[in-house]
Formats: C-alpha cells, structure tokens, sequence
C-alpha cells in the first residue's frame, strides 16, 4: 500500500486530493453521490462574516473547455456557516478547510477569529484572489503589501493551519508564494479562476450579468501547471495545486511540479465522483511507477 | 439521488424537432417523482464541461423517457444517440410537484418541453382535470392523446391558429374560468412552459386566489446545490427576498414565492 | 456595403482582421491556401536583430481547447528577413506588419532602425511579451519601466506606426495600455500567449523541450476578451484583439468590448481560412444588425 | 497545395489494427508525389487544435487512400468515419522522394505505415529492386502482395519471428549486401519507419556509400511551414547545423543531411 498522506502545518491529510472551494458546496449538495470520508479534505464555499447574497444571473457560462464564473460569494455569514452545516459536517471523519474572504483586513481576522473557536474546522484557506468581488478585496490577491496584511492578521487570528490562496493574475506568483511563507503560512493553494469574460455578440452584452467572472476548468490547467511550479519552487511550505483536474494524469502533473496536495474543481459538476477517481488513479501510479508515497512523486520534474 | 449508465433504448424523432429518448435507468425510475428531472452528461461533447437538465417524461419498469428538443450544442449533439449507447445521469433531482390539496380542482398549463413535463403528474393525479397546451405552432402542441387517455380535457391554442385557438392559451384559460361555475371553486394550478406563459400563470393564480405550482427553467450548473448557477428570487416572510436554487429548492415553486421581474427572465 | 477599413496611426487597414504574429509565417507559406491580398494586414513572425535557431523539439503540445508552443523566436535576422522575405511581400497591397524583439533596448532600436529604411514595411509590432525568450527581455513584458523604455526607443528610431504588444500575465494591463499611449505608440495589440506548460506524467518530463511555453487557442479567449476590455478602456489609441479567435463571433466580441482591429493565430493552423471567413462573417454581422462600419460597433458593449 | 473537402468513400479494418480510409479527393490525387503527405482535420474532434499529417498510401482515379493505425486520439476518431463522412485535407503536401538517380538499383526499407508511405513511389520507380520490411509481429507487416505485384523482391523480418525472418529488419539488409555482387554498384535507398530504423538506414548509407532517402515523422503543427513545430537539425556546409522543417523541407531528407541525435529521436 503506498503512502499517500499528506502533512499541511498541523493539518494532516489521509489523501492528496481536495474538493475546491465554492465547487463542493457545503457537504451535504452531494454527499448522496460521493463518500466524503474518502475526500483528502472537505474545503468549503468562501465564508464572509455577515451573510452576502452574491450577484445577479446570469452566473456562468461554458466556454471551451471552461466554465466562466461570476457567483459573487454568495454565503450564509460565519454564523450562519457555523449552525447550518458545521454539525453535518461534524458527522464526517473529513477534515473542513473553510474558505474565508472579506472585504477588509478586520473582516478576514474576524472571521478567522470566530472559525478558531468553532468546533469541527481543520484550516483556513484565505480567498485573497476572487477576481467577482468589486469592494476591492482583489487587490488582495495582486497587491504584495495588502496580501502579507491580510495573510499576517489571519496567522494572528487562528492557531488553525493557515492557506492562502493565490491570485492567478500576476507576473511573480514566486514572490506571493514567499510572502505567504515568511508571513506565517502553513501552505498555499493556487490557482483561483483566472479573470475572464464572454460577450454575446447579438444582444451586445455580456454573458454574466456581472459582466466579468473567473475562468476555471480544463482549458487554464497548463497555466494553472506553469504557476503551481514556480510557486512551489519559491517556497518550502506545502503547495495544493488546484486547475482544471479532470483525471489522474492533470493531479500527477501538479504533484510532479511539485504540489504536496491538488483540488479537484469544477469537473466535480460534470462528473461527481472526480475526485475519488482521482485519489485511485494516483495509487495505480505510486504503484506502477514504485514510489513508496505520494511525498516521493513531490517535485520530480525532469528538466534536463 | 444517483448516478447512473442508462443505456440508450431507443431515439425517436417526433413532431416539431422534438426527439424521445428511451433510456434503461432502473435507478432513476425507482425513485423519481413528477417535476424531478435527470441531469445529462452529454457524451462527445469533450469541449464542454456542464451537464444538461431534463425533465423525466414517463418512467416505467425500468425505463425512463425524456422528450427534449435539439436547441443548442447539447442538446443537437443527443440527437444522435443511438440503441446502445451509454448515458451518465444524475437524478432524481429536485423539488418536483406538490399532490393536490384534497378538494382542489387540477389544471395545468403547458408549453413546449412543458407537456412532457407534467405528465407524470397528470397520470399520479386523482382528480383529472382540464390541461390547456399552448405552443408557436401545431408541431409544438405534444402529448395530447396521451393526456387524453389519462382522463383529462386537452385545449390547446397556438398562436398561429394552426392547432386548436389562436393566440395565447392564457386567453383559453381565461375564457374557462369566466364560465367555470361555481367560481369559488378552488383550483390549484400546475405549470411548466416558457417564462412568460409561467408569469401569465402566477398573474392569474394571484388574482383568483389559485395555488399555481409553477416549474422554473433556469441555466445549471452542478444541479445538485452546489454551484449556485441557477438561483432565482424568492420573496421572504419580511418583504425582503433571498436567492433560492432551482435545482434543489425547485424547479417547481409555488407561484407567489417567486420574484416576477426581469432578473428572471425567460432563459429559453 | 459596410465600411470595414481601419485606421492605426498612418497605417490604413482595408479589413480590421489581421494574422497574428508566428502563426503565418512570413507570407509564402499559406499563399497558395489564402488570398494575402484579402487580410487586413500579414504580421509576420518576429524578426531580431541575428539571426536565431530558438528552442529544441518538441515546441508544440496540444492542450485542452489550446495549443502550448515554445517554438522560441527562430527567425533569419533584420537582413535576412529583408532579403529573403520582402521581395516577395511587396508583390502583394497587403500591409506588412513586422513583429520585432530583441534582448536589449538597442537592439530592438537596431532591428526598427533597419525596417524603418527598408521598403515594404508599414508598421511594427514590438513583441515585449514572448515568454520564451530566457535572456530576460520578458521583463519586458511585466515591468512597467523597461516596458516604457522599450516602447520609447522604437518610436524614437522610426516614423513607422509602433504597436507594442502586451504581454497577458499582469496584473493591471491598463497601465501598459497607458504607458504605450504615453509613450508615442499609434496602437496596441493583446494577448500574447499565456505562459502556461504540460508534463508528461510517465516520463515525468515537460512536454515541452523548453519546459514551459506559451498557451494559446480557444482555451483562452474569454481570458484575452478581458483583458482587450480593460486595455480599450484605458485608452484611446486603437486596440487589436488576439487570442482564440476561430469565427466571426470571437472576433465580434473582442471588437464590442473596444477593440479595433483583430488578429487570428493558432486557427490557421485548424483552419487556414480563418481570417477571410472572419472578416465575411463580421460583414454579415454589421449588415444584419443595420452598423454602417466595423467602427460603429467597436465598444458598444452593454453593461447594464 | 490545396484545401479538400474529401468525401469518405469507405473505411477497412486491415490486420494489427491498421485500416484503410478510401477518400475521394480528386484535387489530392491530382498533385500528389510519392512520399508527399495529407494534413487531415479530424472531425469531431472540437477540443483538439491541430490537424494531423497522414502520408498518401495510394492514389487512383479521383480516389486517395491513407493507411494509419488508433494510436492517440486524433487515428482514434478516424476509425469511427464512415462511408459519406466529409474530411477536411490541406495537401499534397512536403518534399517527397526524388527519382531514382539513373543506373542506380533501388532498396526500400520500411516499418509501420512506412509500407504505405513507400507504395506510390515503389509503383513509380523504373527498376523494381528489394524491399524490406519489419516489424514486431507478423501483423505488423502490410502489403506486400502489393509491392510483389509491382515486380518486387520483399523481404520480411519481424522480432518476433511470427513471418519471415526473425530479427530486425536491418539484419535481412545487412545480409543482403553482405551476399550481393559486384559490391561497386550504387545503390538508392528509400526508408520510412520508425526513427531507430532510419538511423540504422543511415549508417550503413554512409558506411557503403549509399544515397539515402528517409521520410521523417515529426510532431506537427501547421503542415505547411510557418509554425516551426516539426523541424530537425540537419548539417551545414560549414560543419554547422541548422534546423529544417520536416512538413516542407522534407519529409524526406538525404540521410547524410540529418544530424542523428537523441535530439531527433523518434516521436512514436
Ligand atoms: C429543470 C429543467 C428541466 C428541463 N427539461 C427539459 C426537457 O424535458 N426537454 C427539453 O427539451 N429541455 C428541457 N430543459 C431545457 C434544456 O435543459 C436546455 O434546452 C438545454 O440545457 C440546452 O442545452 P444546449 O447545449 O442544447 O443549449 P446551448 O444553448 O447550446 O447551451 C449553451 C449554454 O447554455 C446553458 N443553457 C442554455 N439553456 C439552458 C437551460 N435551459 N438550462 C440549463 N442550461 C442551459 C448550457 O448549460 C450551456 O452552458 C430543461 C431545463 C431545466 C432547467
Ligand atoms: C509526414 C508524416 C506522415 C505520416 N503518415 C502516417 C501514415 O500514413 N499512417 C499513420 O498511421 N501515421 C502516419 N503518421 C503519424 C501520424 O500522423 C500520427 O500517428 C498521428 O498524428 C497521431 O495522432 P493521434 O491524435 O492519434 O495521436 P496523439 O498521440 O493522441 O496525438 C497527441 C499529440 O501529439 C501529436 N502527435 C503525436 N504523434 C505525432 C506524429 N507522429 N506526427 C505529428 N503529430 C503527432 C499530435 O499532433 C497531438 O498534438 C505520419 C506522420 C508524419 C509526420
Ligand atoms: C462556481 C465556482 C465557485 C467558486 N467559488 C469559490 C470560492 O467561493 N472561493 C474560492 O476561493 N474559490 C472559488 N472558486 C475557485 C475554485 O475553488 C478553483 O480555484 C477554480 O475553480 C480552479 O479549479 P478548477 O479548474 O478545477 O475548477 C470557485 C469556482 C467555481 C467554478
Ligand atoms: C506557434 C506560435 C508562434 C508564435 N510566434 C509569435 C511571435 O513570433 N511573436 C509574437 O509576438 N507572437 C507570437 N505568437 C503569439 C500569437 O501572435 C498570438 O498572440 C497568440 O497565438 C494568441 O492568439 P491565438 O489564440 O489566436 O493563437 C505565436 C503563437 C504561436 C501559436
Ligand atoms: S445548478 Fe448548481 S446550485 Fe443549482
Ligand atoms: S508543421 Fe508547421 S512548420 Fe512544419
């Protein structure tokens, strides 16, 4: 049986895949569908302190090989998070990464602060990178002084493991990975959708009504591959590579570039059980290729 | 809820580029109720990552029916399975039509994929009422004779006036229950068709005091409840209103629980 | 008839759809295929100051909706170029654009110095976004002073119209967008391939003998149109779209959100004839929808 | 060079997994030499950018033929065309086997769909020499009632030993010469197949002072010269190198041409 654990701060994983954040719901939209005890970790819909509503529809549209994405972070608010699903949750052996955004640094510190105290929370993904929000958290993801702000007054925060995730959308992924890392942060995950749109050219308006969105699936995993290797090459803490998975062979590429842990994202949608199809088709691999653990495959990339 | 490998029984063309589809999924029969629908992951469509709703249209020992329309990529791309083919659904998926409150008189309204929609409702009801079908043209008017051997009265009006009346079938609902005695009568409404003929629907259940069961069609992603793609506006006990999915909290809503406004205009 | 002429500083388009830059050649390879005559102008591969072997093989991977090359700039050198290339140009009224690059300011001064003076050429596109080139004039791309520099030493050295081409992986493409405006540039053009690369899980090798490489194609198209949308909001010089054009529809949006012009790439290689069907398809379009000129629908885009 | 819509007359299953695809592509049949090849969209194909190159097999009337094997996804596909299927082909297109250098005697060396690539030329040469092909299996080895018809000595080698000798196909080369009278004559050889074969080719070319043709199969994208995917290094007169573009320049090359390099190792 081969090692596929996985160690995040004091996170520790059984498995190396992940369902991405705003992709899985809360845990119960497909609990009927996908043994959540089987997921390496359960990360959940972005989290805000107070509850948002979240944009008009329409909210996405397909593109090739992609999904195009303005949801707007609808959530019920950290409270509303903590009673409605927490205790599902609680019911599962699968540890809960809560992903959390806000608006400003005190809201992120808020929220981290009150997911600390609540029972059942296993890590804090921080969303510095959602390109839907308009109050200008964005620049949290592409501003270096404002993400080592954000990224410091979590770590303050929380004793939890603390992952900041990267905005896709700019030159140097490197240096945000290493300001993450001397900011405190356990891991890093990478990347968010990549700020995108599709107009239609009848109507002359844009597909989403939000105008803008994010784009996620198979067509930006080479970019998504590009960015996880620099990051990871910048820094020592653990790396989740996230990017149009749809099979094995997409995590594998993450992990051979050196990614400690991967999330599956929207192929979820089109194929539920994605993820544990995944989780079996990078045992087969250890397996057939004679590693001991996936922590062996981590960071192999031949460039010569 | 399930995921299953149907295996493709039989495509049949009929009228008005309308196409069904017989599908072996014990499953999905097992559990489905009138209103659900079974979300399609439409095979060689490798540039597309979503898959397609459809109602469940009939299902019988283990087969399932959908009668759908080659309107887009997905949907063109269906029409040509074959006997034999395999294809991957997930389903029964959400809320679908409430039984009839004991005493209440059925009438439902229908267009386009619509009529398939409602039929397994017309065949669990106990009560046969009167179904009004209204399409753009005769090719667009379905399902008749088999509502008709359920027990129940069909009027249809095309606007076109090919088929049945001319004009909307709201007028031939209108004109049946200004002759409809005793007016007191309850009736209790049940809808599927475009958006405009939903809200026409929903004008006439507030204003005879109807309940009027009206099943939405709005662009899904996931169609489970994950992704949020399909939510539509929902009024809340304080006068304020909050997002609900259709997927999971419908596609059927109760007419009055839904914000009629452009926000969710027709998407079809 | 519709009015489908573009103007770009003193260079005059007959139609706003154009070849883009390596995925055309420098003429005679699709001439036999496409009536040159017939494009709006032929921009043809970039051209520096030496001649250049570029990269190793493979330099293509095929992707999901996408094409990932590092074919690495091989290109005869300015002389060469002019020797062996625009004798036969010149036979066509095709305009010419040259995309140029360099290592050094001086030398992408050099390389339009030299096209200034020779005979064919109507413009160039100065290429600042290429990420292949490892001696570091991808910098070009993503600083915002080099970018200047670059920019400011072409317009010196030529009369010719200067159209910088921005590189995709900023954070703020509006400010390269100014910044050209500023710095004299007649027009600009955007995207440049997005840096992106593939590994082959069983070799675990990149796919690519350069190990990463430039991502282009369908997959990124909703991506490009974004980034078109905030560089024509943020200024008033001529903006031309590029990145995943197949149809008509492709270009019809770049072109709604305030493109110019457009220019087709990788669809050539499906499908040469893609720029003409394009420029057809846009005819038909302005007719159907009752717009005198190309012009009259350039950022109509709706947004509420 | 033109572009073609080709009609799919029929498709064969051939052995070892190779089939035959009959176009009717009057255009193609019209232009093309031996060794040239086709540049075919795979239809159905909407995720995938790139055409891929086929060489011609055989080319009669106004009908082309290709002979190819499912090895990726883009051969896959094109095992499920049929008869009345639409192909878009951009062709004849490459550099393909000069004629014979005259009182020279002519050797073909061939693997894979390299049997195919070699028939029009075969057909073509004015002195039919020895042909010899290899493979892994008996399967492997494709038509050569055909080139015996053409009044060519075939011989065969597979490593298996299933047909013919057992071995690689250089050895029955080898052999050859090794036996052959007057050793002064010229020889001409052409070869398509794998890259170790060429290479193998190659060397025995430059050792008994040969003229080599080799056909090349590189990785391609545009087909037609202005991509720069498919190039190989081939010596300069300086004692240089300089990439070629292997869809224009070649794909055949005198073998003394190409610097055999792992850097221009086979790509299947
Ligand atoms: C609950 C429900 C039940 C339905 N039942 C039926 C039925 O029984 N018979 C029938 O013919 N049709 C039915 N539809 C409509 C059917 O799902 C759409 O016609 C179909 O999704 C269109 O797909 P397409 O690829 O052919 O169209 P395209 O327009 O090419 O699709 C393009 C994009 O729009 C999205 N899209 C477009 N329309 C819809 C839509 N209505 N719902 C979801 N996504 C959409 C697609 O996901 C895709 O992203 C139902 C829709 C819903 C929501
Ligand atoms: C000049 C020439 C003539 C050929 N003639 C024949 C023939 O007559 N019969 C035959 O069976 N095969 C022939 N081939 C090989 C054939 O083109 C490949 O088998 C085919 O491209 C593989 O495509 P695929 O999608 O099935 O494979 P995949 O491996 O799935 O392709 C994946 C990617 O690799 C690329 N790729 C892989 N192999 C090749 C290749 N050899 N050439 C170009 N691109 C490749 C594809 O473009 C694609 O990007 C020829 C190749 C060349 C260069
Ligand atoms: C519908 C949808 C909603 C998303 N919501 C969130 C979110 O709330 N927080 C977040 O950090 N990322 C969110 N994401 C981004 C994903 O977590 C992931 O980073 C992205 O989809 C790329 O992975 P993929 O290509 O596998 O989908 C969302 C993505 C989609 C498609
Ligand atoms: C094979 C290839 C070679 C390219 N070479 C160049 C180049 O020399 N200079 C340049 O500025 N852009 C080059 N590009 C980028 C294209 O001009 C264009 O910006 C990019 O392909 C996006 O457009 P597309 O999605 O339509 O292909 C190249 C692209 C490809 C695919
Ligand atoms: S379709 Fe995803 S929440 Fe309804
Ligand atoms: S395949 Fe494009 S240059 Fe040869």
């Amino acid at each position: 049986m081969v090692d596929l654990s996985v160690t995040i701060g004091s996170l520790k994983l059984k498995t190396p895949v992940l369902v991405a954040s705003g992709t899985f719901g809360y845990g119960p939209e497909y609990a009927d569908l996908v043994d959540l005890n089987q997921l390496g970790a359960m990360v959940v819909k972005g989290i805000a302190l107070e509850p948002t509503k979240g944009n008009p529809t329409p909210r996405t549209f397909e593109t090739a090989s992609g999904l195009l994405n303005a949801i707007g972070l609808p959530n019920p608010g950290v409270e509303g998070f903590i009673e409605q699903y927490l205790p599902f949750l609680r019911r599962y052996t699968v540890p809960v990464i809560v992903n959390i955004w806000g608006r400003s640094v005190e809201e992120y510190v808020a929220v981290a602060r009150r997911l600390d105290a609540a029972d059942g929370v296993h890590a804090l993904e921080v969303n510095v990178s959602c390109p839907n929000i308009k109050e200008g958290s964005a620049l949290f993801g592409t501003d270096l002084e404002a993400f080592k702000r954000v990224v410091a007054g979590v770590r303050a925060a929380t004793k939890l493991p603390v992952i900041p995730k990267l905005a896709p959308n700019v030159s140097d992924v490197g240096a945000f990975a290493r300001a993450a890392a001397e900011t405190g942060a356990d891991g890093i995950s990478l990347i968010n959708s990549l700020p995108a749109m599709a107009v239609n050219v009848e109507t002359r308006r844009p597909e989403l009504a939000n105008v803008s969105g994010g784009l996620t699936g198979a067509a930006i995993h080479p970019f998504a591959v590009k960015l996880v290797w620099d990051a990871a090459r910048a820094v020592d803490i653990p790396v989740i590579g996230i990017g149009g998975i749809a099979s094995a062979r997409e995590a594998l590429e993450f992990i051979i570039v050196g990614a400690s842990a991967v999330a599956v994202g929207t192929a979820s949608f089109t194929h539920p059980p994605t993820a544990l199809e995944v989780t079996a088709g990078i045992a087969d691999y250890l397996e057939r290729h004679q590693l001991p653990s996936v922590a062996a495959l981590r960071g192999t990339l031949k460039t010569n | 809820m399930y995921q299953e490998n149907a295996n493709v029984i039989s495509q049949e063309k009929v009228q008005g580029g309308y196409h069904v589809l017989t599908l072996r999924a014990p499953l999905m029969v097992s559990a489905v109720q009138p209103g659900q629908f079974v979300h399609v992951r439409v095979p060689h469509m490798e540039e597309s990552l979503l898959r397609r709703p459809f109602s469940v249209y009939r299902a019988e020992g283990d087969q399932l029916r959908i009668l759908y329309k080659g309107v887009g990529k997905g949907t063109r791309t269906m029409t040509f399975l074959q006997a034999g083919d395999t294809l991957d659904l997930i389903g029964p998926l959400g809320r679908g039509f409430p039984p009839l409150t004991v005493g209440r008189y059925p009438v439902l309204v229908a267009g386009g994929y619509g009529m398939a929609a409602l039929y397994l409702l017309a065949r669990q009801l106990p009560v046969k009422g009167v179904a009004f079908f209204g399409g753009r043209t005769a090719p667009d008017i379905l399902c008749v004779p088999e509502f008709e051997a359920l027990g129940w009265e069909v009027q249809v009006a095309t606007e076109d006036g090919s088929l049945g009346e001319s004009g909307r079938v709201t007028r031939l609902l209108d004109d049946w229950w200004a002759t409809r005695e005793p007016k007191a009568d309850a009736v209790e409404a049940y809808a599927c068709g475009p958006n405009g003929m939903l809200q026409a629907v929903a004008e006439r259940a507030r204003e005879h005091e109807w309940t009027a069961w009206v099943s939405v069609d709005r662009n899904m992603g996931c169609g489970v409840g994950a992704c949020l793609t399909c939510v539509l506006k929902t009024h809340t006990p304080g006068g304020g209103w909050t997002w609900k999915r259709s997927c999971t909290e419908g596609p059927v809503f109760e007419s009055r629980e839904i914000v009629w406004e452009e926000e969710t205009a027709p998407t079809s």
